[in-house]
């Protein structure tokens, strides 16, 4: 409501999921159910930017998009020599770290979509796309920072899990689909995919906080260097996306999401990826930062500071 | 298949399936059964929640010859980076 | 639609599930999505009492809920002597039968509220804060009827058991996020949580007349006493209820629910909690009369029957 | 959105499926979602059913009824033959393939209806009850024919199967539901059974390719006759289908709906009544065929063949 | 129960349930255990999908004449048309 | 782990894992799975359904001192009032 405080009630489900796991509640939600809200979200949002493409020329759209893929590459370059250099990090487990940073997180950039919808802010559908094509770069970056001058990779299996990974697949799937539906084809499903969309997200940000308590304890484990990384990473990225946002001439709205877009990070497609293509990284070190730090840092925080920097940039420098 | 006959299990990362079925028929099983599973282990709390966190439980009844194979190749590929426990015991198949 | 004969068709499908179970049908609906649909109908009911909270002034409520917790912690009182002495039945399983009639069902409570919606009834919302604060009196009490010069109790694990099992949990999880949020903040999630509730009532009600059916044969073994335990008890509980709702000036459908809570028993939280609290209890014997018995009674002829007698009290009283 | 190709786009949910289990991604629908799927497309459409039902006068439509079935029970007749002297297959197969052709598809039968949701065309809404009616004697004549002087048959598992599988027990069930709520019973539950109709039935085309890419393998195994009588046999009851709703004076959509229900082969309830009644025969064979083939080209090819028919009926004959 | 036992696995289609615990209560069991299942033998991928495509998995703990009794009986009325794995191992019962 | 160890099998009601699994890592056990169950035994049908009347199966491998131990424990503390069925057998961890 208040475009001061910028708060999404939806949080507050990760947060009773968060509270139920360290108040060791027996709450538990199957994994079926976890697998099903899953899919459905990934296909909803797809959907959503298929047919959000289908009313644009996506030539136009090129160029644009060429800049945001090499600029999001520069995310996980970054990462590396940070958590390898600063933090003492194996080459691995700095290769998969950043591979995470580099991909994105469908969930926390739904979280950006419903905070835009509550302030009224409209985006460039298009954007959704960019889920899809930044985890491409940041997945085999990542393959290619741990395997450096180290053994051979497995590329026909690492891109087969990069493309073919559920997450990707169904993404892209949807993308084809609305694309292919248009508005009209697909406004039979919306009673489904869209009127219910904010409603699952909270069960599944409900799930979240379940897992999410669990991986706090990891986080510990592992100290101050990788929370310390989990919190300015994004901030850094956050940057990046804001000005590149800026500079593209993105809406306000455009301009947030492809902020959020650089500061989340992967834990679903890039941990799947990651464990068939660097086994040797340790999963607990990025699945603890991504979503047991960097997760609940972007949804509570993160997330209305880069609403203000993308204002603050717009009324700035337009 | 003899009376006389081992029992392989094998518990084991979700993400492994794939690979691990194909290696196991590769190697000449007449089956395999899988069923779901969590637990803890030297790496940690698997807790079943997502696929990233599941174990599979897997079964092969063959002769001790076999089961050794299937055992050993999947040491070494997997042993080293992944979650894995193997034991055999002997079975008397029935019918 | 007749006032005369209070029929709600959602109970049909627990027919459907009772003639499934008992025709040995291969239907069964999995444990997952029985977990599922459970997890949406308590987050589902917290939420609403939370968002009918936050249009009311707590704090003027606060003696009428004090009453309606004394009385309603009677009924365990006054079970617990019946059960032990007229039916003769040991005194861990009369405290854990008792703890089950002083707590509440929620599917009975949701059933009711749909019958009042197809009455065109209104009713006060905040009772549904009751479905969580009748819990806590009952399950204490059943657990020192059991324990009363009889060994220790595990008074911590009982405590964490009725304030963090799942059910109450998520029901007073709801409630806080519906009244923090407001009506406004739980709009966009009406979709979900509000619009598909009788229909996910539904579903719920299809599986629980399959566990019904297996019920239903455990009263069979366990006698004549039993069963008329589980129909008359409610039916007293039921008076409790009408009198204590039209004695606080409670509406004619918040007489009716204030009855209707009184009159459930509990299948969901109070077994989870009695099996840990008292475990020495034979659950076939509470779950048996309180899903093989009390709920069907409820949901086909209690409902109707106390709804009479709210208005009876109110035309007659008033 | 033409009359001239009748593209329906939730079919493009199965090509994702099919694509997905041929490329081997790794997108797995858990079972228990499913089974819950299923449970939820059997109960919608048996409402749907009833609801139609309950506005006309049941009786008048006894005489179509029987018609109906009289000529839906010559297709496990027609195609026994041909399997068994042409095909040269045991007779056990032959018999469960016929039984599976005589039989129906709920999936097939639902993309028909949203086709003519689609191409705004009415139908005859007492059609749905002929999902129950033209299992039982598809699947009674199925069984004969495999048993016929081959030992004996276990007539009580098999009418148990088909009248309490659940199938068709979730059909009937929802249809008898459907008839005594009436519209005005049944119109609270169709936020969740009418309006996220087509999103689940996307759902469940997803699940469907899916299973569909392990099944087209088999049916490579099977060799070309039975291919050809998986597209030509559904040709035929289509026809039939078309020429028995004309002379019945159905409306296009309702002739069109029937020659659906003719040519569509099952593939839920078939498989497991004749697993249980006629164990002997390979059930890769008959699921092979029905949802590895005919399945797929009903959808794609056979609906918008059979809808021009009805017209192309329609336009000539009236 | 003994503590000698044997512990009788079966191994067979999610259809068959109801009929394969109503025999193995008949023969004397005190009591079995249920687990899903899916699997891979001569009868083909059973992948666990749907209910026609499932396996379930049935372990029955008794004395060594019942496991071989149950096992025989299973074998002469769903050996020939259904998948099915039956095996025993030599247990020792606690407690 | 030794090559020659034990497998204990734990059959018992689902509300009691967290307690059993606490039990078990206390007493030194390495590990631990788990996999979903249902049933019949002495405390009647135990069906999967709800939370409440669902069972799992835990198996711990570990040396022959460390499962008397477990199962020792687990008996006196729940034996008597909750469903429960132990056994262990031998097997050989491979690898
Ligand atoms: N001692 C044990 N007993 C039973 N299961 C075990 C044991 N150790 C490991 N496991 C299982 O094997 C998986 C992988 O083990 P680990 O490689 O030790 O992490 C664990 O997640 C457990 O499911
Ligand atoms: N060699 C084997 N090892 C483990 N499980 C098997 C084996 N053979 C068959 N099975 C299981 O038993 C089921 C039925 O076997 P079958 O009758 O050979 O098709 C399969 O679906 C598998 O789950
Ligand atoms: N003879 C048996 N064979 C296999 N499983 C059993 C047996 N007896 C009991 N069980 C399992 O152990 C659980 C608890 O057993 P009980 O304490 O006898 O009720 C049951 O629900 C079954 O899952
Ligand atoms: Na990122
Ligand atoms: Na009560
Ligand atoms: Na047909």
């Amino acid at each position: 409501m208040g475009g001061a405080m910028s708060f999404e009630p939806v949080v507050l489900f990760f947060v009773l999921g968060v509270c139920a796991g360290l108040l060791r509640s027996d709450l538990k939600i199957p994994g079926s159910i976890y697998e099903a809200l899953s899919i459905f979200i990934l296909l909803a949002i797809g959907l959503k930017g298929g047919v959000e493409m289908a009313k644009h020329a996506v030539g136009a759209l090129l160029l644009d998009g060429l800049v945001i893929v090499l600029v999001g590459a520069l995310i996980p370059l970054v990462a590396f020599p940070i958590l390898r250099y600063l933090g003492r990090l194996s080459r691995a487990d700095s290769a998969s770290i950043a591979a995470h940073y580099g991909s994105v997180s469908v969930v926390t950039f739904s979280v950006g979509i419903t905070l835009l919808g509550q302030e009224l802010l409209e985006f460039e559908g298009y954007l959704i796309v960019f889920l899809v094509l930044l985890e491409i770069p940041a997945l085999v970056i990542g393959v290619i920072l741990a395997r450096h001058g180290q053994g051979e990779v497995r590329w026909g299996k690492l891109l087969h899990e990069v493309f073919f990974g559920k997450s990707i697949y169904l993404l892209a799937g949807g993308l084809v689909i609305g694309y292919v539906a248009g508005p009209e084809g697909i406004q039979p499903l919306d009673r489904l995919f869209f009127d219910l969309f904010k409603g699952v997200l909270a069960l599944f940000l409900l799930e979240m906080g379940l897992v999410a308590a669990m991986r706090i304890a990891d986080l510990r484990t592992y100290g101050a260097f990788l929370a310390g990384f989990a919190v300015l990473m994004p901030l850094f990225s956050a940057t990046l996306g804001t000005v590149t946002g800026w500079l593209l001439g993105l809406s306000v709205g455009g301009t947030f999401l492809l902020a959020t877009l650089f500061a989340s990070a992967s834990y679903i497609a890039a941990p799947a990826a990651m464990r068939i293509a660097v086994p040797e990284a340790n999963p607990a070190l990025s699945i603890g930062a991504s979503l047991g730090m960097t997760f609940p840092f972007n949804i509570f925080l993160g997330l209305p500071i880069y609403l203000w920097m993308a204002r603050l940039m717009h009324a700035s420098g337009g | 298949m003899p009376a006389q006959a081992k029992l392989l299990t094998i518990l084991t990362e979700a993400v492994l399936e794939d690979d691990v079925v194909e290696l196991i028929m590769a190697q000449g099983a007449e089956g395999y059964t899988i069923s779901e599973a969590r637990g803890r282990g030297a790496h940690g709390l698997r807790s079943g929640k997502w696929s990233a966190g599941a174990n599979i439980r897997i079964e092969v009844v063959g002769d001790a010859e076999l089961c050794a194979r299937i055992a050993e190749r999947l040491q070494s590929d997997y042993g080293r980076d992944y979650g894995l426990l193997m034991f055999t015991t002997p079975v008397e198949v029935q019918g």
